[in-house]
């Protein structure tokens, strides 16, 4: 339907022009800001995909939660004095060609296994109640993984405190 | 009021925590125009540093050239919330210096007035404090209960706000038919009004986590630093000049000094409710019987008072005010130094501040009870 | 409509209808609410409030915001220009957007997700940016920390409000707002009444979200100005202000729906559970409301001063006449539209009901210190939100395991959760925890 | 309906960019973001594939590597702070120092 691909069309555009500028932006909030908006941009994506559940965990989750951190800690350091530095370091011409290099590499992968995974052709079979079928695909086939996730949560938020703490 | 000891303040940031905030002279809740420079870590004070002056106009210079009765209506604009205060200083250090008395009834409408007039500074300390400390709601009420004051003074001497109610050697008016009866009345309603003020604060949950063991400062460190007044007794010294050196008419009535033993924010509350009470018995006892009889002394037209000085003090509703005048015998005073309450109270906010947060200064500005026309004079 | 309409478009109309509507309305219903807040607080404080344009004030929002529409607009000359332009707009933005998936009675939602409730909640949860990128980029030290304390608060309590909302999904069953009303119809109670533990954390909790009294830390005018909107004015200034008023609505919305039974009358199902007797007289109360409110109008409208003020007062009397006759005509027209408009009704009763209590706090509370703020969220709402959250899942285990009655299932986890609060409450308070956090949050 | 390959080409120019932006900004912060922006790219891979198969497995690892991605946030941020405080800078080729 038209009206699916013109979504799909804004949004991903809409990522990939935010994630160049949040790369090449001079000022870190507004790098922060252009990552935001290209994390938008995929929420709306996984909306188009049908994932509702994960659209508002990504809203939820890394807009309203990872990236406040982000914001708060780019407050709490010094911005002048960053801003009047140089921004890229000595290696970013090399770097840049390596990048290229490996998008090529994966794109030629993609290009090959186009065929066998039926790339084209999506099954349309998503199961109808979003949320109640992750919420049993996790608390049945993942648990573990889930447990390890939270565990991972706990250290994770411990480690931060830590190093986060003033005086050790 | 620059100590020598104060940390050089500049307005680059330190690292990632220390920052320097201006508080004021353009800010709700200073009271005025008081500029405080804050040091801060986080939200913590590390120091800070009080800056006045900006209404500074030379209240004591102008006296050298009036005459005694010329400059009584300027120390009414000083502490602008006790006019009626700052008069009945002036007035009985000058009557000090002629040696002369103001008759009886004077005395008791000088002090009916004078008690009135702490209410309604303590009112609007209330009122302002509640505010900065977020409760909206009592300034309403308190601005209530002033109004009926202010009604009183109106009645009584055409003013409201700057009375210049009283005259050296006595009074200027006599009172206005029904003003026993005024007093009364307002007395009357004001008991359940106190209590109404102290149902919406002195059990909350969050004022006493607001003001409990904010702004702690010690009897030493008050006597240390000069500080009188309702600070003083909050912190547990028994120091009340109507007691220790009656004037006016203040030794024929009964009324206790409360005092509290911690000197926090809640203390120093309790303390101006309680005195707020306690004005009251005071007007009540003395508008029942309001000796009759002259209302002026025998003063002249012109007062040349001998050569000599003078210090009189009284209890201003912020604590001790007092005037030093020295004579030089002519019609103008030589030198008059006032000794503002608020001015020498303020120097306890350094270290009532010192390591409290942002939101307790604003609590520490309010309880401090400042009045910025009498810091700057 | 369907003719008139290529059926491709046509699943679209009507939520684009309710969006303009939506958006076209809240301006003029939060510059109400404003008014109401000032008359709520003029009558607290032994005042009047306003009073002078138009009668009894009621043209005063309009009159509000023509006023900052045209007021000079001042952008500080440090500012960074990009994100100061953008952050209110952010706010307003994300406050709007919510509204999409709440129900405003039976019929009347944009759109009913799946997720509902979790979208609402994330999308508000946005707001945040507008407050802290507007506080950054004013480039004044009252902002930023009227912003940090923003940022710091607004993900402290998120925490505790999500949680305190959990308990009432449990019994739901359900994320779609729509399904959550469903199921307190047919559980036949309020969920308030199922975990009043929950919707009083819920209520705190949304009260710290929108920075209302005693949690407006953020912008304390006695503290910081204004906080992260002292460098706003004009137009800007508004838009933060509407977001402010627009999320309290979506606050409001969603603890009605949750809580206090989303559109559904009071004793929906009476006539289920007592045969016989009927409380039915419950939907002539609208139209009554509505009828006491135009009389009320009329009977001031005389003793207005002037002409002009007689004729508006009488405006308004009529308009609530109008509202009147609908509510009445309702009840005669079809049963869909009767639960629509009846169910708007009662939906806009509760939200009032909900806000009101956040002005009357406003009123009669001082603000917390930040400390206290978040010795508040971490030591005690969100501990007894967990507790709130287990107990109601061991009840609803011995409700479906062990057979009890839901009632007495509630009741017990209930009073078992009552019982930690008040231990959370006496031990949260002691003064060594008091230091203790202190430290750690500087 | 919107190909598979449509999505994979746009997680590979989102994955692409984050590495740019990892090798060659300067800028903890900075880093830390493209790192963020490298799992984003693979989220959409893993949606776009639980479409693709209609098994909502993709889905659940999305939610792992947010739950992921958050973990690493916190950490790095708290490092980056740490950092901050004891040397007043945030660039990537100034942490040359096994101690301070």
């Amino acid at each position: 339907m038209i009206l699916n691909q013109v979504l799909f069309y804004f949004f991903a555009l809409l990522a990939v022009g935010s994630a160049i500028l949040m790369v090449t932006r001079r000022n870190i909030i507004h790098g922060a800001v252009f990552l935001i908006s290209t994390l938008l941009a995929t929420a709306g994506i996984f909306l188009q995909l049908q994932a509702e559940f994960l659209f508002v965990v990504q809203i939820i989750l890394y807009v309203g939660g990872i990236m406040v951190l982000f914001v708060f800690v780019i407050m709490l350091v010094n911005l002048d004095v960053a801003l009047r530095q140089i921004q890229f370091n000595r290696q970013k011409y090399l770097a840049a060609v390596l990048a290229l290099v490996l998008a090529t590499q994966v794109g030629f992968a993609l290009w090959v296994a186009r065929a066998g995974l039926n790339l084209s052709n999506p099954s349309d079979k998503m199961p109808a109640r979003n949320t109640e079928a992750i919420g049993d695909a996790i608390f049945q086939r993942y648990m573990l993984p889930f447990e390890i996730a939270s565990v991972l949560l706990l250290v994770a938020m411990i480690g931060a405190v830590v190093m986060a703490k003033r005086r050790v | 009021m620059t100590n020598g000891h104060t940390t050089e303040v500049t307005t680059t940031v330190l690292g990632a925590d220390e920052i320097i905030l201006n508080m004021g002279p353009q800010h709700p809740s200073t009271h005025g125009v008081l500029r405080v420079k804050l040091k801060l870590d986080g939200e913590r004070v590390v120091d800070s540093e009080c800056i006045i002056g900006y209404l500074h106009r030379g209240v004591e210079k102008i006296a050298e050239h009036r005459s005694y009765q010329q400059f009584a209506p300027y120390v009414d604009r000083m502490d602008y919330v006790a006019a009626v205060s700052n008069g009945l200083g002036y007035c009985e250090a000058v009557e000090k210096l002629l040696g002369t008395e103001a008759p009886p009834r004077a005395k008791v409408v000088r002090t009916i007035l004078t008690e009135l007039q702490r209410i309604a500074s303590h009112l609007l300390w209330l009122g302002t404090h509640a505010l900065d400390i977020g409760a909206l709601t009592p300034v309403f009420y308190c601005f209530r209960e002033r109004e009926e004051i202010l009604k009183i003074f109106e009645k009584y001497c055409g003013a409201r706000l700057t009375t210049h109610a009283f005259r050296i050697g006595g009074l200027q008016y006599e009172t206005y038919d029904g003003f026993e009866e005024d007093v009364r009345r307002f007395c009357h309603d004001f008991e359940h009004r106190v209590d109404e003020y102290e149902t919406l604060l002195t059990e909350n949950r969050i004022w006493v986590g607001r003001t409990k063991g904010v702004g702690v400062i010690s009897a030493e460190d008050c006597i240390a630093l000069g500080v009188t007044g309702p600070v003083l007794r909050a912190s547990g010294l028994k120091w009340d000049l109507r007691k220790a050196m009656p004037y006016a008419a203040y030794d024929q009535y009964e009324f206790e000094i409360p005092t509290r033993p911690t000197g926090d924010t809640y203390d120093r509350y309790i303390v101006r409710m309680e005195e707020m009470r306690q004005s009251r018995r005071i007007c009540l006892q003395a508008v029942e019987n309001i000796p009759s009889g002259p209302i002026l002394g025998k003063v002249g037209k012109v007062l040349k008072p001998p050569p000599g000085e003078v210090y009189h003090s009284i209890e201003a509703p912020k604590g001790e005010l007092g005037y030093y005048i020295v004579s030089d015998g002519t019609t103008q005073p030589y030198r008059v130094r006032v000794r503002p309450p608020s001015f020498i109270n303020l120097q306890a906010f350094r270290k009532m501040a010192q390591g409290a947060l942002v939101a307790d200064v604003v609590a520490i500005i309010g309880t401090i009870d400042i009045v910025l026309g009498e810091v700057d004079r | 409509m369907g003719h008139l309409i290529p059926s491709s478009i046509a699943p679209y109309v009507l939520p684009v209808v309710y969006a303009v509507v939506i958006v076209a309305v809240l301006p003029l219903l939060a510059g109400y609410i404003v008014l109401l807040e000032r008359k709520v607080m003029a009558d607290m404080q032994a005042r009047l409030g306003p009073m002078r344009v138009g009668p009894h004030g009621l043209l005063q929002p309009i009159a509000d915001a023509l006023k900052l529409l045209i007021k000079e607009d001042i952008i500080p000359a440090n500012a960074d220009k990009l994100m100061f332009w953008l952050a209110p707009l952010v706010s307003v933005t994300m406050a709007l957007l919510a509204y999409a998936a709440l129900p405003i009675g039976p019929s009347f939602q944009i759109a009913d997700l799946n997720v509902g409730l979790l979208f609402i909640l994330g999308i508000s949860s946005l707001g945040i940016y507008g407050i802290v990128l507007g506080g950054w980029a004013s480039n004044s030290h009252y902002s930023l920390l009227g912003a940090l304390r923003s940022a710091a608060q607004l993900v402290s309590y998120e925490t505790a409000a999500g949680l305190g909302l959990v308990s009432a999904l449990l019994l739901a069953g359900s994320l779609s707002m729509k399904e959550i009303v469903q199921a307190q119809y047919d559980q036949g109670t309020w969920f308030i009444f199922s975990v009043p533990v929950g919707f009083f954390i819920y209520m705190v909790g949304s009260i710290a979200e929108t920075n209302r009294a005693p949690f407006d830390l953020p912008e304390a005018e006695s503290e910081l100005v204004a906080g992260y909107m002292t460098e706003y004015s004009g137009f800007r200034w508004s838009l933060y202000f509407l977001a402010e008023y627009a999320n309290m609505i979506i606050v409001a919305g969603i603890a009605t729906t949750l809580f206090l039974g989303g559109w559904l009358r009071p004793f929906a199902r009476w006539h289920d559970h007592f045969p016989g007797t009927s409380l039915e007289f419950f939907d002539v109360i609208p139209s009554l409301v509505f009828l006491a409110a135009a009389a009320y109008c009329f009977y001031l409208a005389p003793k207005q001063p002037v002409q002009i003020q007689k004729a508006v007062m009488a405006a308004f009397g009529g308009a609530c006449l109008l509202l009147a006759g609908a509510m009445a005509a309702a009840l005669f027209a079809s049963p869909e539209v009767m639960a629509g408009v009846h169910g708007a009704f009662w939906f806009m009763a509760k939200v009032v009901a909900y806000l009101y209590a956040f002005l009357w706090f406003r009123f009669t509370f001082p603000r917390y210190r930040f400390d206290q703020l978040m010795r508040l969220g971490w030591r005690f709402l969100i501990p007894l939100a967990l507790v709130n959250v287990i107990s109601i899942g061991i009840a609803i285990v011995l409700k479906q395991s062990l057979g009890w009655s839901p009632f007495w299932a509630m009741l017990v986890m209930n009073i078992v959760t009552l019982g930690v609060a008040a231990w959370l409450a006496t031990e949260g308070d002691k003064p060594e925890a008091a230091l203790q956090t202190a430290d750690t949050e500087s | 309906m919107i190909p598979t390959e449509a999505y994979l080409i746009l997680s590979l120019a989102l994955f692409t960019i984050g590495v740019v932006g990892v090798l060659t900004r300067r800028n903890v912060i900075i880093v830390l973001m493209s790192i963020e922006l490298i799992l984003n790219a693979v989220n959409i891979n893993l949606v776009a594939f639980s479409r693709h198969f209609g098994s909502v497995d993709g889905q659940v690892f999305a939610i792992f590597i947010i739950t992921d991605a958050a973990a690493e946030a916190a950490v790095g941020l708290g490092i980056i702070l740490a950092f901050f405080r004891n040397r007043e800078t945030v660039l990537a080729d100034e942490m040359d120092m096994l101690k301070w």
